[in-house]
């Protein structure tokens, strides 16, 4: 007999780890809440540090779960763990008896319209990454084409009245990549990064860094404090630029604010039911930092991806790996003796 | 004209609407470098002239930037050119020629 | 400007103000420098709109401007503002609303300490008792003045004879708002409609018809700043901050300023003449300044006040070219005579501001 | 030809030496005289472009050195080995020597024997301009006819030392044509690319001795002949019988000479008449002063354009920067092709090895910088206060350094901390007594400022160390740092205060036995600094103490041949990726004999060689410090 696996969450960490699965020749069952599978990585254009287009890395995703049960537009209505495995409702009506479940519930976007001082929601020209994203991939262009444009970096990162005291680390490297692509597309334009710290840590991505330099991408070391409009309805920018340690003011025409990394509200909807606990920053916790990443407080419940905090892609992709290989080794330890 | 006995505090913000980017640009153009430092510090921690006199590459690339052209030409001032700079640049600048270039385009 | 955007944000900072039976405590300031506008404040909601606003010649500074220049300790303000608080108290009321948005803060911030710090309030409540003998109190609900009138917009709007529109073209009037420093940027939860973009202000010139107008430095400070006018040497800085507001409105053609804050107006009325008289530059149309009020002038005016009664001949810059936009009937030769008709003096004319 | 023999004009002289013709003339000379004429008013008018240019100070000096004997006595001496025998070119490249000697040597004696030879049989045809003077010694085979029955002796000592002789140049031509064809051979890797007034000078100088053997040939049964010509006129008449139709072989031999001359003042060869101008002006003292005018001028037309310095650039590790060796800056020179000049000059890395190598001893280093000081030496900057900081510094020294050693780091130096310490050790191991001149903070000494072309401001920080200096007390400046220690030398007035670089210290201390090393087994190689070596003469004190501390091996460049380690202060342009190959090529050099350490003695060359090497790089100093015997 097939042991049943829930994957909650249709996101990069899901999508991997329910490939995984049914490799290892699990019964997966994976519950999405959206319309369509691949979170955030569905929404966006292209990926840091080598702008390999996100699509293709969602089709070698949606590859791997041809025989995987997916619900989209499905929540997980309550969830409880019975003897040894677990019982989840779906809003689909259907009900799933499943020996292990991984939640991948991911991450949600910082809701940039709560930092008011940056004006998004009520000044046209400011947007966040996630919307530039979209412009992106739709292929659209601004017109007329921006003089000048911004990035914010830890925009509800690193932020106590925000919420967020921690960083979300993937949006240094994203502001660069969109302000390079930013660049390309309006060479003329002057592009400014607005950052704390630039925490360009990962692999080929020092070289993003200096190729934006080249590119001639001004990084103004500074968090932005306040946007106004001026009477053209431009966006006067004003921020510290701390190495000169004097106030910096300038007029743009885009302002790109680099939304962080929240913990995912439908995730916690689930944690809540289950009573899994989740530390100061709003995130799942793990059994230990170190040699039980993958695994909840409760036995058979498994994590994978941004759900425990925020990581970059290949990270999750590591984590939704391994976090199969812990699942098969419990179901085997567990379920066929 | 009325003398009340004070007068404007001059702004200290740095309007970079104003910035004279065409005379960066052919900076940029003759000194690519210009545009890969990354704001370490290391040229103005080495720098000998520094030890007397406010004296910083670093500066002096951020001042022109930030079109302050008067600033950065005072902070080369006083440049010896030893090159101590351009050794421990951990971007491979060359700060001497840099320094060079900065002061024939800004100079006076 | 995405209007809706700003509507969101408002609908987050929502404060509840009671509708009567108000302890009024007045500025130190504003009696001299806008004589009518605590007065007017006064007429229009116990005479026109019949509320319950009492006062009592009892009260006393609440001690911020000495506070804010480092001349008395904050146990010393504090204990003021107990007294202020007790005298409420004595006379049978729980809802206090000053005049004052320096008062406004500190009382803000007192009870914010008190609560982070109940010995302090202990140590406050002894004090004030071996002093004055009141017994310690704290209201129910404190609001500033501008809350209340906020509050009754719409029953001035009601009650209105004009509208903040230009009578010649039926535009509405470009009216810049500015907020006092202390009315919610400390606390914004405190002010309506938080601290990014207060509602206070807004709230009353759309409700009398004009058209409010974000500029970029808004949000900067009049330049008052107490330290910085107080002493001669640095009253270029606070020059400078009024500055770079008139600079940066400049360009959306402001008709008219509403603020809620002793020193605002003030500032930003005397400081367009010295900014004339020094540079010979003027900001509002054919080399007169931008006129600027208080919100009580404001609500005088839209209520078919005589101009002169709301003490607008106090001015430095001259109220005439809006009066005549907006159609308010006043006459010139009455601008220096007295509440007893009698001839006040003139002052003399600026060289550059019209 | 017969009538000419026969016609009633021939004389008859006392040795039966006969002008053939009346007045000595013939058209075939007019390409020659014009060509000599030519260059005749152009040297003058050179010289005298040149000496104008001067400044007066120089030109005196200059004037007076030729009158003192042992000045004069110099410039024969150079004049004889470096433009005639090329003695330089000999030393390092026997072949390439005797090829260049035997062009202008050979040249130079069949001009001269020639002449002696009229002066001896013709000698009124030397007596004045009428006489055929400026051509006809040239052509004197052409004009005589000597009666065989009148040959003597010593006229066919002549005609075999002047066949002798042409037969020497002609082996040096066809050395030349084979160098074109394969210039590996010679040693050269890179030769020049020739311009069009170089080719047309130089096809010229490849036909002239030819063309003359064989105009000799065929009239040597007439005026007589060597070895060579005679023979040559017996096969000539052999196949042509005896109608020797040889007056187109004479034009054509005037005709190279004359192309030859017009073609000179706009080509390489220009160099053989103001090698001579030039070593004058070395000798008496002269200083590059200005890029393109007076004495740099004499230096620009005396290059060769040989291209021994392509070879010698260390740049040239990547063939890419070719067209930044000397050659091509001194002909971008002589062109006033301002934009490209400037572009080399300040690539350079001016290590000196161009020069070192120069067989005309151009300085082109001296012309870049100055050069470089047309461009940058007005910059305006402020160094006021060098003047407190050196007051400061020269309060808290004076006095303490009496009789003792100042020992300036310089900037560098503090880069390379484990420099300074081991130069510590070894003072006081020594037992001498010493004060740290710029333990905390120190003024640049001035030769990078110099260096960039800012002659002005160097100045400034000179005055401001040498205040320092004197009033320390001090007797001896020691200095770690090759760049300090050139500028200390050469620039700064130090009262009798002896400078000197720690190797030569430590070499010193070992040889009066105050310093005891003992010797290890590791096999080391020694980098010479440029500015050590090439800039200031120093190899053998660094080769004494290393060869006593450890067993020294050979670079496969060294002394005055050792490659720049590439990070020179000189440079100004130079990218990193550059600089990086030329230490590997350095290092490369320095890996001939598989050492087990590089050892160095300048912070720069140590940190470069560093970067590179796969084995341990260690200092001078560093090395003497592990090898002090306790």
């Amino acid at each position: 007999m097939k042991n049943n696996i829930l994957v909650i969450g249709g996101g990069p960490a899901g999508l991997e780890a329910s490939a995984v699965l049914s490799r290892m020749g699990y019964n997966v069952i994976l519950a999405e809440k959206e319309k369509r599978l691949g979170g955030h990585l569905a929404k966006w254009d292209r990926l840091f540090p080598d702008q390999t287009p996100a699509k293709e890395v969602l089709d070698g995703l949606l590859d791997g779960i041809k025989d995987v049960k997916c619900f989209t537009e499905t929540d997980v209505n309550s969830i409880n763990l019975l003897d040894r495995s677990f019982n989840a409702m779906l809003s689909n009506g259907i009900t799933i008896l499943a020996d292990a479940v991984l939640l991948a519930s991911g991450f949600d976007m910082f809701k940039a319209e709560k930092k008011e001082e940056y004006g998004y929601g009520i000044y046209d020209g400011v947007m966040t990454n996630a919307d530039m994203e979209q412009v992106f991939r739709e292929g659209k262009t601004f017109s007329p084409a921006p003089k000048a444009i911004g990035f914010v970096h830890c925009v509800g990162s690193r932020d106590e009245k925000a919420g967020n005291p921690a960083c979300s680390k993937v949006c240094c490297a994203t502001a660069v990549k969109q302000a390079i692509e930013t660049k390309e597309l309006y060479p003329e334009a002057n592009v400014y990064c607005f950052y704390m710290d630039l925490r360009m840590f990962g692999r080929h991505y020092e070289d993003l860094y200096l190729r934006a330099q080249k590119a001639g991408i001004r990084f103004i070391r500074g968090r932005v404090s306040e946007v106004a409009e001026t009477s053209e309805g431009r966006l006067l920018v004003k921020a510290e630029d701390t190495l000169s340690s004097r106030p910096v003011k300038v007029t743009l025409d885009r302002l790109v604010l680099m939304a962080g990394m929240r913990p995912s509200e439908a995730g916690h909807k689930v944690g809540r039911q289950l009573n899994l606990s989740v530390e100061e920053d709003g995130f799942f916790s793990s059994r230990d930092g170190f040699l039980s990443l993958q695994k909840s407080k409760l036995p058979g419940l498994f994590y994978a991806g941004a759900c425990t905090g925020p990581k970059t892609l290949p990270d999750t992709f590591h984590e939704a790996r391994s976090a199969a290989m812990e699942i098969d080794r419990y179901i085997k330890e567990n379920f066929r003796k | 004209m009325i003398d009340f006995g004070f007068s404007f505090s001059p702004s200290s913000r740095i309007n970079l609407d104003k910035a004279d980017k065409e005379k960066f640009l052919s900076l940029a153009a003759l000194e690519p470098d210009v545009l890969k430092c990354m704001a370490c510090g290391s040229c103005s921690a080495s720098c000998t002239a520094g030890a007397f006199e406010d004296t910083s590459v670093r500066k002096a690339i951020l001042s022109l930037q930030n079109g302050l052209s008067d600033d950065a030409v005072k902070l080369l001032n006083h440049c010896m050119l030893c090159g101590k700079c351009t050794m421990v640049c951990p971007r491979g600048i060359n700060t001497r020629h840099l320094i060079l270039s900065i002061q024939k385009i800004y100079g006076k | 400007m995405i209007y809706e955007g700003k509507k969101k944000i408002w609908a987050e900072y929502q404060k509840e103000i009671p509708e009567d039976h108000y302890f009024y405590v007045r500025s130190c300031i504003r009696q001299s420098f806008f004589p009518a506008s605590e007065a007017t404040f006064l007429d229009i909601t116990r005479n026109k709109l019949g509320k319950d606003i009492f006062e009592t010649e009892h009260h006393t500074t609440c001690g911020g401007i000495a506070y804010h220049s480092d001349t008395i300790p904050q146990e010393t303000v504090m204990t003021i503002i107990a007294r202020q608080f007790a005298l409420m108290h004595k006379y049978g009321y729980e809802n206090y609303v000053c005049s004052c948005i320096t008062s406004f803060g500190l009382y803000c911030e007192t009870m914010e300490t008190w609560r982070e710090y109940p010995e302090l309030q202990q140590k406050i409540a002894e004090n004030l008792w071996k002093s004055c003998h009141l017994e310690f109190a704290k209201p129910k609900f404190l609001v500033h003045a501008s809350d209340l009138i906020f509050k009754y917009r719409m029953q001035i709007a009601a009650k209105s004879k004009y509208k903040l529109v230009n009578k010649n073209t039926g535009e509405p009037l470009r009216v810049v708002e500015h907020i006092g420093c202390h009315y919610s940027k400390m606390f914004p939860s405190k002010g309506v409609g938080g601290a990014e973009y207060p509602y206070v202000l807004v709230g009353m010139v759309e409700a009398w018809g004009g058209q409010i107008v974000d500029y970029p430095e808004r949000r900067h400070c009049c330049g008052f700043g107490f330290r910085q006018y107080f002493i001669k040497g640095n009253r270029g800085y606070s020059l400078s901050n009024t500055h770079k507001k008139f600079e940066s409105m400049e360009p959306f053609k402001p008709d008219m300023i509403i603020t809620n804050c002793p020193g605002c107006p003030y500032f930003l009325d005397r400081w367009q003449y010295v900014i004339a008289e020094t540079q010979g530059k003027t900001y509002g149309q054919d080399g007169h300044g931008i006129p600027v009020f208080t919100y009580e002038e404001v609500a005088g005016l839209v209520m078919g006040y005589d101009p002169w009664d709301l003490g607008l001949q106090t001015h430095q810059v001259s109220v005439e070219p809006l009066l005549d936009k907006i159609g308010i009937p006043y006459d010139p030769a009455k601008k220096y005579l007295g509440k007893n008709g009698k001839y006040l003096g003139e002052p003399q004319k600026p060289q550059c501001l019209k | 030809m017969i009538y000419l023999l026969t016609s009633n004009i021939l004389q008859i002289s006392p040795e039966g030496i006969i002008d053939r013709y009346p007045n000595s003339y013939n058209h075939f000379v007019l390409p020659f005289v014009i060509g000599i004429s030519f260059i005749l008013v152009y040297l003058f008018i050179g010289l005298v472009r040149i000496l104008y240019h001067l400044t007066g100070e120089d030109r005196i000096k200059l004037l007076k050195s030729l009158f003192k004997p042992k000045t004069a006595w110099k410039n024969i001496k150079d004049i004889f080995c470096d433009c005639l025998l090329h003695t330089k070119i000999w030393k390092r490249k026997p072949l390439l020597g005797y090829m260049h000697s035997a062009i202008a040597f050979g040249w130079f004696l069949l001009i001269v024997v020639g002449h002696i030879e009229v002066w001896l049989f013709a000698p009124r045809h030397l007596s004045g301009l009428t006489e055929g003077s400026l051509y006809y010694p040239i052509f004197y085979r052409f004009f005589i006819w000597i009666n065989p029955a009148h040959e003597t002796l010593r006229g066919s000592v002549f005609f075999f030392i002047m066949d002798f002789l042409l037969l020497y140049v002609l082996s040096g031509i066809g050395l030349a044509m084979f160098k074109r064809v394969r210039s590996i051979a010679l040693g050269m890797r890179h030769t020049t690319k020739p311009s069009l007034a170089d080719r047309v000078a130089l096809y010229s100088l490849w036909l002239i001795f030819p063309l003359r053997l064989l105009a000799e040939g065929f009239t040597a049964d007439l005026s007589g002949g060597g070895f060579l010509t005679r023979p040559l006129n017996w096969v000539f008449r052999a196949f042509f019988g005896n109608e020797l139709n040889f007056l187109p072989t004479w034009w054509a031999y005037s005709i190279c000479l004359g192309l030859f001359f017009l073609a000179m003042p706009f080509s390489r060869y220009m160099h053989i008449l103001t090698e001579p101008l030039l070593i004058l002006m070395r000798n008496a003292g002269l200083k590059v002063r200005k890029p393109r005018k007076g004495f740099a001028e004499a230096e620009i037309y005396a290059c060769s354009s040989c291209g021994l310095c392509l070879d010698a650039c260390p740049m040239n590790v990547q063939k890419k920067n070719l067209k930044y060796s000397s050659v091509y800056f001194i002909r971008f020179l002589r062109r006033h092709n301002k934009r490209k000049t400037r572009e080399i000059a300040d690539k350079c890395l001016m290590c000196g090895k161009c020069y070192a190598l120069c067989p005309v001893g151009v300085n082109s280093p001296a012309i870049r910088r100055a050069l470089r000081e047309t461009q940058n030496n007005n910059i305006k900057c402020d160094y006021s206060y060098l003047e407190d900081a050196s007051s400061k510094s020269s309060a808290t020294l004076a006095g303490k350094a009496g009789g003792k050693i100042l020992y300036f780091a310089g900037c560098m130096s503090h880069l390379t901390p484990v420099i300074i310490k081991s130069v510590e050790t070894i003072l006081k191991a020594s037992g001498q007594d010493y004060e740290f001149m710029d333990r905390n903070e120190g003024i640049c000494c001035g030769r990078p400022l110099m260096l960039a072309g800012r002659t002005e401001a160097a100045q400034k920080t000179i005055q401001a160390n040498s205040r320092i200096i004197r009033e320390s007390g001090c007797t001896t400046l020691l200095v770690s740092c090759p760049i300090c220690l050139k500028i200390f030398k050469e620039e700064y007035s130090l009262n009798g205060i002896e400078v000197i670089h720690y190797t030569q210290l430590v070499d010193r201390l070992i040889k009066e036995g105050k310093l005891k090393v003992s010797k290890s087994s590791s096999a080391i190689v020694y980098h010479d600094p440029c500015e050590l070596g090439r800039g200031c003469g120093i190899y053998e004190e660094p080769r004494n103490v290393l060869s006593s501390v450890a067993e020294l091996k050979k670079a496969s460049k060294e002394r005055d041949e050792s490659i720049c380690c590439g990070y020179s202060m000189g440079t100004l342009t130079l990218d990193e990726k550059d600089k990086a190959k030329i230490a590997e090529s350095s290092v490369t050099s320095l890996m001939a004999e598989n050492p087990d350490e590089i050892v160095t003695a300048c912070p720069m060359c140590y940190r470069a060689i560093r970067s590179k090497a796969e084995v341990p790089v260690k200092d001078f100093a560093e090395i003497v410090c592990e090898n002090i015997e306790k």
